[in-house]
């Protein structure tokens, strides 16, 4: 993470109406310590034999989720179960390319899950850009706006992979090594101004939670 | 909304009874179908590094890379993909393009990591787990995004061809040369292979897009002789070329012949660059072969006041006296000569250095020589009884055929040897109406000639025995005495001496075979003449050959006796083909340039 | 329907008649007759349905070339009207009266090559793109790759040699000087 | 012939409510929001339990592809293609490859007419699997797709075992397709086929004789037939309304014309007519699938060849290739100019009238409740709206 | 009923144990049911602990106001207070829990206390479909709870108290004395107003995923949303348990419970995978429908 320099600490939610700066927080993210040994081990793995991801297909990726989801794979028995909303999720799955204008949705429903909170990548361009590499209306790498947990390869990775993956994912949890959150409260600014580069109309607070 | 709107959808509950559809261990259960598109495999051996695959992906996932422990060696330039799965869409188009079909794809789906940064590998370099996969994507059979079949080339029959001397390759009409050149890749292998460096894609570039102005200048920037050497070349680049891998090599020999045939020679000054102005120096090549001509040539683009000393009457050397006309017909490489002259290069026919001129006069008289003399005088047989008049060489049979004299071979011939000159010698006493034996040492496949003219022989007639060591020649008895001899040979066997090296062929005791025969042309190898050269001229000689250095240049520089010795083709280099001599007279040209004008050390 | 074709030009001035497919042709127009052309078309010569429309850019030309592509499913074909439009004044007549989804259609044109239909419902909102800043970015002279490459970071490390001059490199190294 | 006057629909009157009374409620349904197909956004305006007004907002799948396709040769737009419309792939790369070997002036063999056949009756099938379970989930009914997705996933197991690939076949290339068929492979397709009618018959009875879902479906999203043609609707949605149209009668490509098959054709057009269209369509396809196997030819080439990819130059002209998807009329427009890379090629997805026009003029006055199910039972995929 | 106020204080949390963790393996279990009509094979019956678990261990949440925070514990309380006042096993010190005189009416108000609390708390929360469901919620609620009421007046009427240890004691002796056999209409009409109580298809408008996804929990997370599933075993277990011992004879082990609620929850699941959702007006009118009317049915056959 050396490359990530931190620029002039970001906006608060200024420009916002009254009623609106109710809803969101107007803190800036902060990093939270682990709970100690055995009762971080406990609840590390409560959380990755509970993944709840997010229901928010962004791009192809999604198509794969729903023979993920029903019954020929049948990911609830891995404890794997789709939740309509960001505040109850903590997994999310980028289903492939984000446009600029899904990126911003991303990064909204991301602030908005509470943590620990993990990211799934699927398929190439989530890596570098994948078929879309000359897009410009495409990302190339989706680890410059959200810290993200676990790769899949794959256009589009087979449902097993997506298993796989999630596998994966509980290893890493299980490890404690899934420190997105912290990692994205860390370095915030670095986010931020790499989001802001690519969002051109900015018109959501900074603190989006 | 009747009773059973509300009965029938319980029926949901049959299913509870049943079994249920989910795979219990999805990942061991399920592998990819045998044709599944998964990760990248690469037979690094049958790879080339073409680069075919990086041409054809739409998502730039390709990178070639240099692989350690792989050098670049003719036809193999020694990269290997590398495939970049941040990118990589699984479309498989890589796998159905690729020439050699060494990249395939395996069943296998599996790869995750939270570090982005590993997506990156090179199949059949970096060891992979799915590596030597059986099942997975391979390209359908009969399914091919390439041509792997070259377009036939038009030539006269066999049973035609002994008739007379008519030249035997027709070339190709626009729309077969348009479609041969569609079936280059542009990979470049060529390049390294070829002696010149031509850039053959270029031109094939320029065939494909009915450029030929822009073909004929990219020939002329390497190569003066693209008519001959459309014909005769020995086309080491169709060795190299990577659609060779998989099918027959891109007939680059005969595009290069098409574009030189399709422009006339008026048209030539045209498309190709003109002199430089005169820099007022002098330079004499010796030999108007096809290394002497080029040297002349460049030497003329630059600028220089060229004179090729010629012994024979006609320029060309072995173009014209060691290649017979059904090969290279005399039109065609006049046409190179004529457009080589047309720039100013004067050729003296008929001056022999060492007889009507020494090599210290030219040296007095210019600053520069370039000596391109070749290898004139035939090996004998060397075995009892070769001094015998029907023992006959090769090349002088060769010569005396260009310069229409009567040959006087007789019905039955032997052609002893396995080059390009055994082979041309042959085909040339079938056209005159001999039976012909060729007796080769070893077998067919160890023979230096081309293998079509090797296949064109022996389908024209010529009887090929293999394995025969010559043992002697005898004066044939009774009234045929003196008219013709018995050649003796003795069977062979071939043994492997050492480990490694090809085997030799050793004499099977007591197998000697003889046969009467009209003529014996030896056909066993040339040697150059140096008699010109005296020791005052100050060139260093190693195993009868001139020594020179990675310039070219032969002397140690201008003495004040008078300017730098170079030289070059088949006097120098050992691959003894015309486009290694057409290279190191270019080579030369711009050596002499450099040491003449004092630019670089 | 060669009829048609007279027909259209002794209105419209139509010309171009080009026969692609059995079912399918296409004419060209002049942009200002556009709309009564299409409007007849639609309610004379059975050409209800509206498939699409789209625009080109011919920017050799200094034109966009609109295409509509109608088709009458009664008689079973479809006709491709084409007319050409300046680049630097691109406005043409809305259709979105005579087709109900037409508006979709000249919202997309105005966002992605900035030709202008007045009157269309939203059609200056932002279709697909979303705080947008660069040129309409369907036009020729924009360089996706290039646009790409200035905005998105990438993922460092990658390298790439030629074959041939890397064989150069490592095998006649002197014929590169 | 017959003179008729100039006739225009004036547009439908778009309510203008005033957000600042209070009166109203604004709400956003999705991108993300389990209850919309794919990732779309719908802006409606609630008065009470009722949307005032709707607007589409599309975009968020956008990749530019026709931008990226002029950049490509027209053989490395083969991969991209089938990317435009996710859950139906295999129309992207049957129409592009039509256009091109049309312009290119090229005959495929009989047999790569008969696997392309199967191809696209294969993906309907298994496009429409997926819809039916969306249909009964946006109505609450989480039981269907968790068959159908699973009868889709055999399907799409046919498709791995025929051309590599799950989602992205990538099997109809230009000149042909690219494999023959595995050996046993039809005899799996029949197996398949079994399985998926026998499944299709529970769904039959659980899904549309259900009280619940005929008071949901029944009445919701009337499309007159006099919309058919001035909204561009196509496919199930104008069938659902009585206009029998079907590209695959009506142009014939294809192997179509010698297979036996009847248009279906509805009446009431509204959602439970929609959804029962589709359900027989299904029939239908699998009745299809069975025809093909039964008459594709057994050997004989599968590809034309083709000149070198990697120069392929396709002569100046342009086309306009349509075939019937599950959603109706999905098209390419492939213009060339003559050289080696695509001048413009314009992709007509069906949704692209059906979510947006069709479906910002039917939400007007729908519970809100009913969006989801009324916006599944259009049958859109964003994907192909915004390219 | 002897033991003093403090070992029935005790006994209470006992009970309170149990059934949540009852409710939560009932949950678990109704969940593998549901999977296997799904074709599927289901989570694992011990997978809502560790859910619950998971939203505890979350390390931030964020709050709109006390009234936000105070959703949940209403609803928590309310789900506490609905079984404390319900004895869970008739003539058992242990599950008896608080029911005394008159507990029937307790019951009926915290039945409605969780559902009120959870929705000023959830209007808080800002985001519009938490209103919407809110709402929607209320709606229903008023519309089920008419055939409810009406079947619990039934009967109340029918054994003359309102204490639910009477009305068990006074079905005790076998089947026929059950509700269900001697008031049947009542238990039908108690049964449908049970649908959509449990908010089960296709009465499930409330939180319907796929129109307002997910109604008014729609912005609780972390420890709230742990409050709140800890909440939906009780409740769940309370009403079951309240179902049981109004009309289906109560229970005299905890076997006897077991298997009875297990029955009663079934019916949920078994309507819910058969069915769509209704939208809330259809489901309002039809609560207020032939519910309703078995519902006085049943008062008037108990009545007279």
């Amino acid at each position: 993470m050396s490359d990530k320099k931190l620029k002039p600490a970001p906006l608060a939610n200024e420009g916002l109406s009254p009623d609106e700066r109710g809803l969101f927080c107007d803190a800036a993210p902060r990093e939270y310590e682990p709970a100690k040994g055995v009762i971080e081990d406990f609840y590390n793995w409560a959380r990755a034999e509970s993944l709840w991801i997010l229901g928010f297909g962004t791009g192809c990726g999604a198509i794969e989720l729903r023979p993920l989801m029903t019954s020929r794979f049948d990911m609830y028995r891995y404890g794997i179960q789709a939740r309509p909303t960001p505040r109850q999720s903590c997994v999310f799955v980028i289903g492939g390319y984000a446009s600029v204008k899904t990126l911003k949705r991303i990064v909204r429903s991301y602030e908005q899950m509470m943590g620990p909170k993990f990211v799934v990548a699927l398929g190439s361009c989530t890596i570098n850009g994948g078929m879309y590499w000359d897009s410009y209306n495409t990302i190339k790498r989706i680890d410059q706006y959200i810290p993200v947990d676990v790769y899949i390869t794959g256009c589009m990775p087979r449902p097993e992979a997506l298993l796989a993956g999630f596998q994966e994912l509980k290893k890493i949890i299980k490890a404690g090594k899934g420190e997105g959150q912290n990692i994205y409260a860390r370095d915030f600014a670095w986010y931020k101004a790499n989001q802001k580069q690519i969002i051109k109309n900015w018109d959501m607070p900074d603190y989006n939670w | 909304m009747d009773i059973k709107d509300f009965i029938a959808p319980f029926a949901v509950w049959k299913r509870a009874f049943e079994k249920p559809f989910t795979v219990k261990k999805p990942i061991d259960e399920r592998p990819g179908a045998p044709r599944y598109r998964g990760f990248h495999i690469n037979d690094a051996e049958r790879c080339v590094g073409c680069g075919t695959c990086e041409a054809i992906c739409m998502n730039k996932a390709i990178d070639l890379v240099p692989v350690e422990g792989r050098e670049a060696k003719e036809g193999d330039s020694g990269l290997r993909p590398r495939v970049d799965y941040g990118r990589c869409c699984w479309c498989a188009l890589c796998v159905d393009i690729c020439p050699s079909g060494s990249l395939n794809m395996s069943n296998e789906y599996l790869w995750i990591d939270s570090d982005p940064d590993v997506f990156r590998y090179t199949p059949g370099v970096d060891k992979k787990p799915w590596d030597g996969a059986e099942l997975g994507y391979r390209r359908a059979e009969g399914y091919r995004l390439l041509d792997e079949q070259r377009v036939p080339m038009a030539e006269l029959g066999h049973r035609e061809a002994v008739k007379s001397f008519l030249e035997l390759v027709q070339g190709y009409s626009r729309a077969q040369a348009e479609k041969e050149a569609d079936r280059c890749v542009s990979c470049g292998l060529c390049i390294a292979s070829c002696p010149a460096h031509m850039d053959i894609p270029g031109y094939i570039k320029a065939v494909r897009e009915g450029d030929l102005d822009t073909g004929l200048r990219l020939l002329y920037e390497t190569n003066p002789f693209p008519e001959a050497c459309g014909r005769i070349c020995t086309h080491l680049c169709e060795g190299a070329c990577s659609i060779g891998t998989g099918g027959d090599p891109v007939a680059i020999r005969w595009l290069k012949r098409y574009i030189a045939d399709q422009v006339e020679l008026s048209a030539y000054a045209k498309a190709l660059p003109r002199a430089e102005p005169s820099v007022g120096k002098k330079v004499a090549v010796v030999g108007a072969g096809p290394g002497g001509l080029s040297a002349a040539y460049y030497l003329a683009l630059l600028g220089y006041e060229v004179k090729v000393y010629e012994k024979d009457g006609e320029a060309g050397g072995m173009l014209r006296y060691g290649i017979p006309e059904y090969r290279l017909p005399y039109p065609a490489l006049d046409k190179d000569i004529g457009y080589i002259e047309s720039l100013g290069v004067t050729i003296k026919r008929g001056v022999a250095i060492g007889k009507d001129l020494s090599l210290s006069d030219l040296r007095r008289d210019y600053h520069a020589v370039y000596l391109s003399t070749g290898l004139p005088v035939a090996y004998g047989l060397e075995v009892p009884g070769d001094k015998h008049p029907r023992v006959l060489d090769g090349v002088a049979v060769l010569a005396a055929a260009t310069r229409g004299e009567e040959l006087g071979l007789g019905k039955r011939v032997a052609v002893i040897g396995g080059g390009n000159v055994a082979m041309d010698a042959a085909r040339t006493a079938l056209r005159h109406g001999a039976a012909v034996d060729i007796l080769y040492r070893r077998r067919e496949e160890d023979m230096p000639a081309d293998a079509d003219e090797i296949r064109e022989a022996k389908a024209e007639g010529a009887r090929l025995i293999e394995k025969s060591i010559p043992v002697e020649v005898k004066d044939a008895a009774g009234a045929l005495a003196g008219k013709a001899a018995l050649f003796v040979w003795n069977e062979a066997e071939m043994v492997q001496k050492e480990e490694g090296k090809r085997p030799v062929p050793e004499a099977i005791p007591g197998a000697l075979r003889e046969e009467l025969y009209d003529s014996i042309i030896a056909a066993i190898g040339q040697g150059p003449d140096l008699s010109y050269v005296t020791e005052e001229d100050g060139v260093p000689m190693k195993r009868f050959k001139p020594l020179v250095d990675a310039r070219g240049m032969a002397s140690p520089g201008a003495s004040p006796k008078g300017g730098a010795i170079f030289a070059g083709g088949d006097l120098v280099n050992d691959r003894k083909d015309a486009i290694s001599a057409i290279a190191d007279g270019h080579r030369a040209a711009l050596s002499i340039d450099r040491h003449l004008s004092g630019k670089g050390a | 329907m060669n009829e048609l074709a007279t027909r259209l030009a002794a209105r419209y001035g139509a010309r171009g008649w080009h026969d692609q497919r059995a079912d399918l042709a296409t004419i060209v127009l002049d942009a200002d007759r556009l709309r009564d052309a299409l409007a007849y078309l639609r309610d004379q010569e059975g050409y209800r349905h509206l498939s699409f429309a789209t625009a080109i850019d011919n920017i050799e030309r200094g034109v966009f070339t609109l295409v509509y592509t109608l088709r009458s499913h009664d008689k079973g074909h479809s006709l491709i009207v084409h007319a050409d439009i300046d680049r630097q004044k691109p406005v043409v007549d809305s259709i979105h009266l005579l087709w109900a989804q037409a508006w979709t259609y000249q919202r997309e044109m105005k966002e992605w090559y900035g030709i202008d239909f007045p009157g269309s419902p939203r059609v200056d909102e932002e279709f697909v793109l979303e705080g947008w800043e660069g040129p309409p970015m369907m036009r020729r002279d924009f360089d996706s790759l290039a646009y790409s490459d200035a905005t998105y970071a990438e993922r460092p490390g990658r390298a790439t040699s030629d074959p041939a001059r890397h064989m150069k490199e490592q095998l006649y190294p002197e014929a590169a000087e | 012939m017959k003179k008729e006057k100039l006739r225009v629909i004036p547009p439908a009157e778009r309510a203008n409510p005033d957000l600042e009374s209070g009166k109203y409620l604004l709400m956003w349904q999705g991108p993300q929001h389990p209850g919309i197909t794919g990732n779309m956004s719908l802006k409606l305006i609630v008065e009470g339990d009722s949307v005032v007004d709707c607007e589409t907002h599309v975009g968020y799948l956008h990749r530019g592809f026709e931008k990226l396709m002029e950049r490509r040769l027209w053989m490395q737009n083969f991969p991209l293609v089938c990317r435009i419309a996710v859950p139906e792939p295999d129309f992207n790369e049957y129409c592009y490859a039509a256009a091109l070997e049309e312009l290119a002036g090229i005959q495929i063999p009989d047999k790569a007419v008969w696997l392309r056949t199967l191809s696209l009756e294969m993906i309907r099938l298994a496009s429409f699997l997926m819809w039916i379970g969306g249909q009964a989930g946006a109505f609450g009914h989480g039981t269907i797709i968790q068959w159908s997705v699973t009868m889709r996933d055999y399907v799409l197991d046919l498709f791995e075992e025929l051309s590599g690939g799950r989602i992205y076949h990538m099997y109809i290339i230009p000149g042909g397709v690219r494999g023959d068929v595995p050996a046993g492979f039809f005899k799996h397709v029949l197996e398949i086929m079994d399985t998926v009618q026998k499944n299709l018959d529970d769904i039959e009875l659980v899904m549309f004789h259900n009280v619940v879902f005929k008071m949901r479906a029944e009445g919701l999203g009337y499309i007159p037939a006099d919309w058919v043609d001035h909204y561009g609707i196509t496919g199930p949605n104008a069938r659902a309304a009585g206009v029998a149209r079907d590209l695959r009668k009506d142009l014939g490509y294809l192997a179509y014309p010698r297979l036996d098959f009847k248009t279906i054709v509805g009446q009431k057009s509204d959602a439970y007519e929609r959804a029962r269209l589709r359900l027989l369509e299904m029939y239908q396809c699998i009745d299809l699938i069975r025809q093909i196997v039964d008459q594709c030819p057994k050997d004989g080439p599968f590809r034309e060849k083709l000149p070198n990819p990697l120069y392929w130059k396709i002569p100046a002209g342009e086309t306009y290739v349509a075939a019937e998807c599950t959603r109706g009329e999905y098209g390419f427009y492939v213009a060339s100019d003559g050289s080696d890379k695509p001048r413009r090629v314009a992709v007509r997805g069906p949704s692209y009238t059906h979510a947006v026009a069709v479906m910002e003029r039917l939400a007007r006055g729908v519970n809100i409740a009913d969006v989801a199910g009324l916006m599944v039972s259009l049958h859109t995929y964003p994907p192909e709206i915004e390219r | 009923m002897d033991a003093t106020l403090l070992q029935r204080v005790g006994y209470a949390f006992v009970s309170l144990f149990v059934i949540t963790n009852y409710g939560l393996l009932l949950i678990g279990s109704m969940a593998r049911i549901s999977a296997k009509v799904q074709g599927r094979v289901g989570q694992p019956v011990y997978q809502p602990y560790i859910d619950i678990i998971k939203s505890s261990a979350k390390r931030n949440s964020i709050g709109h106001g006390v009234m936000f925070y105070l959703g949940p514990v209403f609803r928590l309380a309310g789900g506490v207070g609905t079984y404390m006042f319900i004895p869970a096993v008739f003539g058992s010190a242990l599950f008896m829990n608080f029911s005394d005189s008159g507990d029937l009416l307790l019951v009926m108000y915290f039945i409605f206390f969780g559902q009120l609390g959870m929705a000023l708390g959830a209007s808080e929360g800002g985001h519009p479909y938490s209103a919407i469901g809110v709402s929607r919620g209320l709606a229903q609620m008023t519309a089920f709870e008419v055939p409810f009421a009406l079947s619990v007046i039934a009967v109340a009427v029918q054994y003359g108290t309102l204490d639910i240890t009477a009305i068990v004691a006074a079905q005790q002796g076998g089947f026929m004395h059950w509700t269900l056999a001697t008031n049947p209409l009542a238990v039908v009409a108690a049964l449908i107003a049970f649908l959509g109580m449990s908010m089960h298809n296709p009465f499930s408008v409330v939180i319907a995923p796929q129109e307002i996804p997910i109604g008014p929990p729609t912005e609780y997370q972390s420890n709230l949303l742990g409050m709140l599933q800890t909440n939906r075993a009780i409740f769940n277990g309370a009403k079951l348990v309240l179902y049981m011992n109004l009309f289906f004879g109560g229970a005299t082990n905890i076997v006897v419970m077991v298997i009875k609620t297990f029955l009663i929850y079934f019916i949920n699941v078994f309507v819910g995978q058969a069915f769509p959702r209704l939208r809330v007006d259809q489901s309002i009118r039809f609560f207020l429908g032939v519910p309703t009317l078995i519902g006085i049915a049943s008062v008037l056959i108990a009545a007279f």
